[in-house]
């Protein structure tokens, strides 16, 4: 199950006072299948997150059709979890209680739900941390809690909007791994926004390259490096596989074409 | 230790301790200048009685009082109306807050009645409210919550139209109800707000309090005052402005106090 | 006007220009309104002057406590007050005696049928005037604790407004508010008969002393005016009906139906200058009404200090003056 | 076209227009209970005078007036005492409110003074303000003026608190001396806040001029409506809350205009 | 001239409320001559910005000496021009008026004033943006307003603080040229923070590596990478060159040690 499919869908944000509008997709076509863990690359405003949130629900197309197993999506549901580019965390609740909102809707009894907490927090290394507000956290640690907080409810297909972004090095290499098994062992649809062309190369089983104006897929590639390394081989040796390299470089290319148009970022 | 401290190109801040000694030494200042004034004989008793005057003056309101009630009598009567105006304020204001912040529909319906009405005088509606209802409790009450609930009401609309929309998406997307996400999401989201208006609502009434006590009361602190001056009795006047100045004063610490008890995240 | 460094002080020659005078009144009916309303004060004293209306005696005093009004009218428990709180102000003319015209009303329907009933009933009274004394003495005689009662501080409109919404039992006023509310009520007690037990009360005019200092040819002819018409009203009073110009001047003013306007005035006296400065009145009687008017609102705790002497507080130099010039007296 | 509306799972947003059709609507609404109340005498006029009645009582009090002056006597009366009281408190409020966000001298020194009167309702020291100013158009516009002096000040003082460290920092970088930082950088930064000090301030000001009228005025819109309420006019007290209703939403929108022309960066 | 010194440096935030006592910089000896472009890199609150507050004159050590050209600092000075990591711009002035806000303060009169504006927007590429107001602009465009401001006024010295973050790939290589041309025309003191090893090492003649808890100069480096770009070498040549690689690994080693610590980003 959870196959989502894109017929034609177009966005069109209408001119308003100070600005013209803005095609953010162009009749874009795509369908992901369960187990597909699909990466979206492109230049800011290319339209990435506008992708995102008619697959989540929080947008309708201008024009053409989302379906999410055959049945249009009116809205957000639970099945479909979501890590927002801008964390969406309560302030109100420290971080346990935040990563087990979606188990309070729920209803899950409370030892249960503070199992499952506990769990999730161990997999954003975060355990030390259950009982401490959001905002006293660093933009990264807040950036973690939207992860486990998404992960904890456990849905079918997981959205995620530059969800590594704002992580150094290290860390962002164990939630990458992290990411993936999850992926494996739960057979999730997963489509990851990032602007960096090695983590969409490394994760994705399928990567979307996106171009703007007006926002289009401008290519798909069938990507099988995450599988290589579940299966054991090294990050840096994959990354050092000239294949890798001579798609990263293709992809570079396409984002930013050598003595193409100085657009805005 | 302090040396780390940021430099100012504006100079701009002093430590928090000596804005308070700079306030406290003012404060003696103003009560030396006032002393001074009265013992001196530059202004006459009528219009400024003399700082013993007037504490002697708040000793006898505390033991025999004034018009027919002591000092606590007063302050009671007061206070009971304003507590009563505020707990209905709250309590009907906070739910169609909440109500006009989700449905425009209910913001259509209530706003040219509530934006109407929020900027006139109490003063001015005052005759309505008594021709209305008469001359008792229960038009003073009205006097006060009126004055209290547009802003709890505004700010309360105004709070649930701020909580963010990603945090209401992020609900729904973890399963939240309607009911789930008013309760979990816009309440504590809106809650800041709330406190706020709640606070500005109190400092209202407070204002409202004297046009209240103005008509038919036999009591309260507004109407000890308004009394007294009837009997040039200026020094009984002040007493009552320094009283309801310290209420005033302590209900603005207790709101503070709620809001850093119960939203510490306010403004991060 | 010029002054070199070098010249003396001079006294301000009697041709300057006054400043405008601002004079209040209250609603009571009598005499002078009609010198008020057609100008003849005004005419003259030869000055501007700029009338004010108060709604009760605690607003004038207030008022010339400010230093804003020159010359107002007031009953004398509010000009006791004053006094006795160290306003510079002076009485130098009574306007009235205080009888029937203020009066004690209970209200059909309130069940009240004497002053026992009062207990536990609301009153409305203009706080600090004349008749909140004098209720206040009526309680004290009939031995009614002010805490059994509602006093409402009630200006006079607002009686009458409350009497029509029946939220008040019982008030009590002056006219012209007294004669509308009568009606519909009954007279428990007037103020002629508490004064009768020692405890009169009246309406003065009191000026700022420093005015009066300065200004001493206008009182004089303030007062001679306000003399003269009351000795127009002694004299012909018959002419003074509904119809005539005076009556209508004063219902213009106090917004008086010009029907009631004789009968209450008929139940004021209007003292003459003989009797102004007589033993009754500014020669002593004030005096001594002043001092016992203060002693019990003292009692009272609505003032802190009783003077031994009221004397000090009246001019009798003004009414005299019209004494001097031969004013016919009746 | 609205096709690629987000969806909201409260369903909080209609458009603008409809939200304007509910209130355009519910305000008809009100006027019709209103006149069938009176129509089918539900209320007697003494508590609510038909809507007709009050329309043709505006036009009485446009042409021949009432209290001695016309509709439009008082309400110049009114204005003029507010405007200059509005003048008064800007011209003195910002720079002192500036001050007080610059030096932590001058808030220490005025702070004590600003918080202690500013949370006193205007009707209690009106007593003292009558005693020592008197009863003219001076007491009025003073009291107006105190009431609108501490929301003006107080937001000028947290205005300048608010401008960035970094703006100002950034401007000593670029070589400006105290003066231009403070006319270049602190001024600027702080205008949305002082405007909305000087809309929050007209309000007040505007609330208190039924205070300020209320003793020996004898024009001025609050002095129309205690007048008439003193001699039951309903008619006129209605007619005089509407108008006084209308420019308090004419002052409020004035305001916002003026804001959203000098602060077009407001919230950026 | 232009020679700035610090001498057993320290700074230490305070304990308050809710945090412990940070020390932001543990006994920094540097010396920075004119001339010098110096990079700084380390990880997130390793002091990067702390150091450069020092040099603004915004923050006095707790213990140690800060000088330039043997003077103390005492405070901001027009000689050190800043360009803030989160940009500090005037919302009420349009872009030419925030790029000429150094020169309205010295007086320079306005045709001279327009003229110099108009070189640094072009420079920074937005010549078309002089009457735009700067909320209007993309977060990569208001950091390029920041930079010609900071040019505008003509510094000795040049503090940037992660100038180039938001910029995308292309806008971000041409202004590094920029700057370097600036520097070697000018003969300027550059002080400059970046998270990018490859930038740090590009564009330095004096690379600082620094190290958090306690906020330490790990090591500092000579290059000369800057100068064969200046020289005529292809910036991509430069970067595969095995010298820039073998850097870029060393410091990468430095910065985020495998198997080291996963503290908090
Ligand atoms: N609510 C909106 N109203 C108007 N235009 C919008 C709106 N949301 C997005 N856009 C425009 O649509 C385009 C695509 O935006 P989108 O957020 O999808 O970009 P993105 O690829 O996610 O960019 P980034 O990498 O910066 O997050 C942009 O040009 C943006 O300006
Ligand atoms: N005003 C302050 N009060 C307390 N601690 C502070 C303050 N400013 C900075 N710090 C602390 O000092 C340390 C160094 O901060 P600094 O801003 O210099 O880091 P940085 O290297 O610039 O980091 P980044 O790369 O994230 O900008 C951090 O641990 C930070 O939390
Ligand atoms: N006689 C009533 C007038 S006064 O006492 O209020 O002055
Ligand atoms: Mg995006
Ligand atoms: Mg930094």
């Amino acid at each position: 199950m959870s196959r989502i499919e894109l017929d034609k869908v177009s966005v069109v944000f209408p001119a308003s006072r100070h600005t013209e509008a803005v095609t953010a997709l162009d009749k874009v076509d795509l369908l992901l299948e369960a187990e597909t863990f699909a990466t979206v690359i492109g230049r800011s405003g290319c339209g990435k997150t506008t992708l995102l949130n008619l697959l989540a629900g929080f947008l309708a197309p201008t024009a053409g059709k989302v379906a999410l197993d055959s049945q249009p999506i009116h809205g957000p549901g639970v099945e479909r979890g979501v890590v927002f580019q801008k964390n969406a965390l309560m302030p109100w609740l420290n971080v346990a209680d935040n990563v087990a909102l979606g188990l309070t809707f729920a209803g899950m009894p409370k030892q249960q739900r503070q199992d499952r907490v506990g769990t999730c927090l161990d997999w954003v290394g975060l355990s030390g941390f259950a009982n401490h507000r959001v905002y006293e956290l660093s933009g990264g640690m807040q950036q973690r809690v939207g992860i486990a907080r998404a992960l904890a409810a456990d849905p079918k297909i997981l959205l995620m909007d530059e969800p590594l972004g704002a992580l150094d090095a290290l860390t962002r290499e164990s939630l990458q791994e992290l990411i993936l098994e999850l992926w494996q062992k739960a057979g999730k649809l997963v489509l990851f926004i990032t602007h960096s062309i090695e983590e969409a190369l490394f994760l994705g089983t399928r990567l979307i390259v996106m171009t703007p104006r007006p926002g289009k897929i401008h290519k798909t590639y069938d990507l099988s490096f995450s599988k290589r390394f579940l299966a054991g081989e090294s990050a840096r040796s994959l990354k050092a596989d000239p294949d890798f390299i001579a798609l990263r470089e293709e992809v570079l290319e396409v984002i930013h074409p050598r003595g193409g148009d100085h657009g805005e970022p | 230790m302090a040396s780390h401290e940021v430099k100012d190109p504006l100079n701009r801040r002093y430590s928090q301790r000596t804005t308070l000694i700079i306030s406290a030494v003012t404060t003696l200042a103003m009560l030396l200048i006032w002393w001074a004034a009265t013992a001196l004989g530059w202004v006459k008793p009528l219009f400024l009685p003399s700082p013993q005057t007037v504490v002697q003056r708040l000793g006898d309101l505390i033991d025999t009082g004034f018009a027919d009630a002591t000092l606590w009598q007063h302050t009671l009567a007061s206070l009971f109306r304003v507590f009563s105006a505020f707990l209905l304020a709250v309590l009907t204001a906070v739910p169609i807050g909440i109500l006009m912040g989700i449905h425009d529909f209910a913001k259509g319906l209530l706003d040219p009645v509530i934006e109407f009405y929020r900027p006139l005088p109490p003063l001015a509606y005052l005759p309505l409210i008594i021709i209305w209802l008469g001359i008792g409790e229960v038009a003073k009450v009205v006097l006060i919550y009126l004055a209290m609930f547009a802003p709890i009401c505004l700010s309360t609309r105004a709070g649930v139209r701020a909580v963010a929309r990603e945090k209401v998406l992020a609900a729904a997307t973890l399963g939240a109800s309607r009911l789930q996400i008013i309760r979990h999401i816009v309440l504590p989201g809106a809650l800041p707000e709330i406190l706020t208006g709640m606070r500005v609502g109190i400092g209202f009434g407070w204002t409202t309090l004297v046009a209240a006590e103005m008509v038919a009361a036999t009591a309260g602190l507004g109407f000890m005052v308004l009394n007294a001056k009837d009997f040039l009795a200026t020094d009984v006047v002040i007493a009552g402005i320094f009283v309801i100045g310290i209420v005033a004063y302590g209900f603005d610490l207790i709101m503070r106090g709620l809001e850093h008890w119960l939203v510490p995240w306010k403004g991060r | 006007q010029t002054n070199s460094p070098g010249d003396e002080p001079a006294a301000p020659p009697p041709t300057k220009k006054l400043p405008k005078v601002t004079i209040g009144y209250q609603s009571m009916i009598n005499p002078w309104k009609v010198g008020i309303q057609s100008g003849s004060i005004a005419k003259a004293t030869g000055h501007e002057i700029e009338w004010r209306k108060f709604n009760s005696g605690a607003e004038v005093i207030t008022a010339m406590a400010s230093g804003d009004v020159h010359i107002a009218v007031a009953g004398s428990s509010p000009i006791a007050t004053a006094m006795s709180r160290e306003v510079d102000v002076s009485l130098f003319w009574i306007l009235e005696a205080i009888r029937d015209n203020e009066a004690l009303v209970a209200r059909n329907g309130s069940g009240i049928q004497s002053m026992a009933d009062l207990k536990g009933k609301t009153i409305g009274v203009p706080f600090a005037s004349t008749t909140h004394y004098h209720l206040l003495v009526a309680l004290e005689q009939n031995q009614i604790d002010t805490k059994d009662v509602k006093i409402l501080n009630l200006q006079p409109d607002a009686i009458l407004a409350a009497w029509t919404q029946e939220s008040i039992d019982a008030a009590f006023v002056w006219s012209p508010i007294l004669n509308r509310i009568t009606p519909t009520g009954t007279v428990l007690l007037t103020s002629g008969a508490i004064a009768d037990t020692g405890k009169p009360t009246f309406d003065g005019m009191i000026v700022a002393n420093a005015f009066a200092k300065e200004n001493a040819d206008f009182m004089k002819q303030f007062v001679k005016e306000v003399a003269r018409l009351d000795g127009d009203y002694r004299d012909n009073t018959a002419a003074w009906n509904a119809d005539s110009a005076q009556v209508k001047a004063i219902a213009e003013l106090t917004g008086a139906d010009p029907a009631e306007i004789p009968t209450i005035m008929g139940q004021y006296h209007f003292p003459d200058p003989n009797e102004q400065i007589g033993e009754f009145w500014l020669g002593g009687g004030a005096a001594q009404a002043l001092r016992d008017t203060a002693a019990f609102l003292k009692d009272q705790k609505k003032i802190n200090t009783v003077h031994e002497d009221y004397g000090r507080f009246i001019m009798t130099d003004f009414a005299a003056s019209l004494v001097d010039q031969g004013e016919p007296t009746p």
